[in-house]
């Protein structure tokens, strides 16, 4: 059964406006007209355990309050605060919700002291990964993650996201060979059934928390792509195939109930936000602490949260690295407001940022919105993950292929035989998805996963 | 007599079934094994390599050449007097204990080997004892680890201490890398070296057993 | 002898074009109408000595590797490289032209392998304030100077900047106390005597050693007062009226010889621009890792060049800091670039950086475009840089005081008793520079200055 | 009898020609100095640091109630009991050898000075030595570093070393600041305490020596 695109009017896919926009935190709303900035924050260098655990929630502290002093300072209208928690915190969920709930508190006290609107994503680890092969619905990692979903609201969470990571032990054999049939495996076949299974957990455990669950990040698969790409190990345009390929994926989470925003690290999310009309959080040029890319303004072109990804609490001649990104965040999000006071302003200010980067890469190409609009409208048209995957493909390889010719879009000469060899492989995908299983199960036969962790 | 041009384009390539019936026709021709290695296969490994370094290779097209180098290499090492055939050293690799990041550590085994190493790979989660007793055991000359995240880090402390207790820092040397790990870092510890990325993992490995 | 504006109309006072633009370096064109960036870098703590000078070389290398990797990456159209010493490197020379001479090796090499357009700027220290009283014309602090200014050529600078510090001394007291007096003194009398001195030698040894002469900046003085006003020491209203004394004093480097691009830290850039047309480079958002302000966006409205000011070589998630910086400062250039392709573009989006910042900060009131050219004027009516001085802050307090009335300003409570304080100190300003030498001499005899270094 | 609430505000608002005349007169009177103090100055600076704090007085209100209460305490001083009149302790301050940014130095010794402190400012450009001598010779309980650059930082070390090498640790205790500085760094060097700014220094001193 096919479904429409939420959005269809292209002069109504922008920045800070969505079609299902959210209420939540401290006063907070998402995908309402303006985009808020989406603050994250780490830890430097440092081994958890009972003894350093003071020091731990020390750190956090300094953290949360620099970002929130910052954020009064230059007079927010609002930021969300996303913790993502470090492994340990979620294989011992006490230590997450500690932390979170000192977060939470903090937020509060500026709530009341300071007027500082807030929201608080927490987005504990998808920790199932932490054993090879990963078992996906059983075990301690997984008891470890339904606890701390459980424990969200005691946690202070106002958003639930998570970035999870089924089918990615299939994704990072498909990356190193750049494999569009394990590629396609992964993300089409094993992904969005261990994402029906998590989300549909999620949402269950957010009802009874009364906690919004947000969406998840195919980080894992296509961020990775991203980053080897950025380092000259992976084509680009294969990297911008693995973005399109992770959208169905993503999708599911949606389809079991996620409301958004999307993680800033999805950078399907404009695809996301097309399809579903959820409001989506991104991240580009304020997000090069945590890493490289080619996609520093694009990505900000339709965002409805503006995020640094993650940046680790170091000391800056400034101050510490968290309430850097905090001020960073906060002008580029008035500048977006600013310009979007009329729509006309706001499609002009949309356009630069994606005529800016959309020429330079394809994985950058890949993410304007005309482009997403084609391409998710191709993917809704099937009924299935894999069709949906295979769909995206073709159609995406053949944006490329046109914007090349058309000029509108440069490629390395060193990737140009890498258009043929994708083409060939994304020809070759069977269309009957039972078909492709069968293919695909023998020479998978010896990778590390069990097959029955995803109901085969 | 067989044209053995097609087993170095076949290398460079990738094509392992070209390769290895290039190299078949070869030895039942009798042509020394030793000129297979040195005037063909060698050269378009290092070409495959030079390729890498220079960005005209993405990894993908690295590992497939250095599978058909492989497969090619299985057939004549058996005909092969000693010299050129050994591995230049032994490379026990693996992420460090609690790190089960392993993409970046894969590129490295992998390149690694393409580059001549014999690999014995740890894979994910390993604790500074296996490196040791592994290393041991097997008579290694370097042992890689990776971390990615700075949570896991102190696995490569460890690890160097371990080598440094079993008294086996004289024999073995140690090389780390991931995204938060730094040449201070590796100073600090006390590890021989640190590598930004995959394809001077390689480099390192080479110069720290005096091959380059 | 009153000058005019260079620049009269308000529709040509925008970023990446400026009335005498440079051509410099390596291909590299400032004003000529695409803002560069301009990326600045330093050591981590480390104790610079003859043990540690390998490892600080291996630093800088590293750093400017970095960089100029990232700018390759993404295709940067060209960029301007800072490097401002560290002190030792000026009090011994031949450490300052060792560390410059590999920065511009390496600008050579990229620009001959990678066709990375770049131009280097070298800014030596003003060590003179390293004894107290300083002696600004003699003694080992100066020949450091003077000899590292002589070897600019060797060390392979495209252009010196400095960030001088004549008058400081005064200065700081002011601050301390909020005396406008004082500050008028420091800014209007003493630190133009200086500049006139120092910048008649930086200009003569610009033309001996082929190197342009590019601005100074009041960094010392205003600066501090801004870091100040944001750690909430001071007035913010105050710290906009030290910003706009200083103008005259940073006019004097122009009158002098130089010619642009100002300095990034100099925040008095856009009134040098509207006043001589010279190219200015500016910093705001990007250089949070430096400082936090209050002119995160406004400060781009008229820049040329666009800076990080300064980060430290510290590792972050994504990399060394430095690169981060190159990344940020290579999107919001693309971005500036594409929206100025036409001139009602490049307006609008320069309105609109404008916009997003100046009702919050009377710091950043006073760098609206349009009322830099209001206090510009009233300013260089005026011969003297006291008089300009003296008119500039009747003129911005006016504005101030107008703005708020029209609620195009918004200032703290606390803030508004300082607005008729500060009036009665500037309406008792005597219109005869002598009379006011006089009354302020007495009172600063006590003061850690030698009057007779600024020919008293 | 004199109304004394003029005295109060004088101070607060910073008027040092009301504050010494109102005292003045309450001495003519022959009102108990300590209740002048107690009442009414030490009450008006406790008003100070609130508002500054609280950031409604700004450094110039700070630094001219502090004047105008060292002007009205140097009159009623040599007529006071001991109690009372005391400085809270005494404090050594310099930015330290190679470092000659003293703004925030300054600021801190002024602030330190109106919370009662007895300040000993060496200005700028202290070495460990310098910091050593004076802090012994004076009595002091407090030293107070202040380092601007990274490449200055490491005479903070030096200074605490020499302080230790001395064996005056266990008599003064050492605080340190400035942009660069850390809580880690402070721990890692020995130091006592570190603030983050001018007024944060101020509780920091009290809490050292006890006084809060
Ligand atoms: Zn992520
Ligand atoms: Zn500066
Ligand atoms: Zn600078």
């Amino acid at each position: 059964m096919a479904i429409g695109l939420a959005i269809t009017n292209l002069d109504e896919f922008t920045y800070g406006k969505s079609p299902k926009p959210i209420k939540c935190g401290r006063g907070v709303e998402i995908g309402n007209g303006r985009v808020i900035p989406e603050i994250n924050f780490t830890l430097p260098p440092i081994d958890i355990n009972p003894e350093t655990w003071p020091e731990v929630l020390r750190q956090y502290s300094e953290m949360i309050t620099g970002i929130c002093e910052r954020a009064v300072a230059l007079g927010s209208s609002g930021i969300l605060v996303e913790v993502e928690t470090l492994p340990p915190m979620t294989v011992n969920p006490s230590w997450g919700v500690e932390v979170s709930r000192l977060v939470a508190d903090k937020l509060d006290y500026y709530y009341e002291k300071r007027q500082l609107h807030s929201a608080f994503r927490l987005t504990p680890n998808d920790t199932r990964e932490h054993q090879r092969p990963p078992r996906m619905r059983s075990g301690m990692y997984w008891d470890g993650m339904k606890e701390f979903f459980e424990r969200s609201g005691e946690a202070g969470a106002d958003l639930i996201s998570i970035e999870s990571t089924g089918g990615k032990e299939i994704n990072d054999i498909a990356l190193m060979d750049a494999d569009v049939h394990a590629l396609v495996f992964a993300l089409g076949i094993i992904a969005p059934r261990d994402m029906e299974f998590l989300w549909r957990e999620i949402v269950d455990s957010c009802k009874r928390n009364n906690v919004i669950p947000a969406g998840d990040s195919a980080c894992g698969f296509a961020n990775t792509a991203m980053v080897l790409a950025e380092q000259r190990m992976l084509p680009r345009v294969f990297a911008a195939l693995v973005r399109i390929a992770s959208v169905p994926r993503s999708l599911v989470a949606f389809e079991q109930g996620a409301v958004g925003p999307s993680k800033d690290c999805a950078y399907e999310g404009p695809y996301i936000k097309a399809i579903t009309g959820s409001p989506i959080s991104m991240e580009g040029r304020t997000a090069a602490c945590a890493h490289f890319s080619s996609v520093g303004n694009i990505s900000q072109a339709v965002c409805d949260c503006w995020s640094n990804e993650s940046v680790q609490n170091v000391r800056l001649l400034s101050g510490y690295a968290p309430t850097v990104s905090m001020e960073q965040l906060e002008y580029d999000c008035r500048l977006l407001n600013v310009a979007s006071q009329t729509p006309e302003d706001g499609r002009k200010m949309r356009d630069w940022l994606v005529a800016s980067d959309s020429s330079h890469d394809p994985q950058a190409y890949v993410l304007r919105p005309d482009v997403v609009m084609r391409i998710s409208k191709t993917m809704i048209e099937e009924d299935t993950p894999y069709l949906r995957v295979r769909a995206g493909l073709r159609c995406g390889l053949a944006e490329i292929r046109s914007a090349i010719s058309a000029n509108q879009l440069t490629l390395p000469v060193t990737e140009m035989k890498w258009m043929d060899r994708l083409y060939r492989q994304i020809d070759s995908l069977p269309n009957d998805e039972t078909e492709f299983i069968e293919m695909m199960l023998p020479k998978l036969a010896d990778a590390p996963w069990i097959p029955s962790e995803y109901g085969f | 007599m067989t044209d053995l041009q097609p087993l170095y384009e076949a290398i460079l390539e990738g094509d392992a079934a070209t390769a290895k019936a290039t190299v078949q026709e070869a030895l039942i021709e009798s042509i020394d094994p030793q000129e297979l290695l040195d005037k063909f296969m060698i050269p378009a490994m290092d070409e495959v390599g030079r390729r890498f370094e220079t960005n005209e290779y993405f990894v993908p097209e690295l590992l497939i050449s250095a599978r058909a180098m492989k497969g090619a290499l299985e057939l004549i090492r058996p005909k092969l007097a000693d010299k050129g055939a050994k591995p230049i050293a032994k490379v026990v690799i693996g992420t460090v204990k609690g790190d089960l990041h392993d993409i970046g550590k894969n590129l490295v085994a992998a390149m690694l080997e393409g580059g001549g190493f014999e690999v014995i790979d740890l894979k994910v989660d390993v604790s500074p004892e296996q490196f040791v007793q592994t290393a041991k055991e097997q008579g290694a000359q370097i042992i890689a680890m990776s971390a990615l995240l700075t949570t896991t880090m102190p696995g490569m402390k460890a690890t160097v201490d371990a080598v440094n207790n079993a008294g086996l820092h004289d024999k073995v040397k140690i090389m780390i890398g991931g995204a938060p790990v730094t040449q201070r870092y590796a100073d600090e510890i006390g590890a021989d070296g640190f590598s930004e990325n995959a394809s001077a993992a390689v480099r390192l490995a080479r110069q720290l057993v005096g091959a380059e």
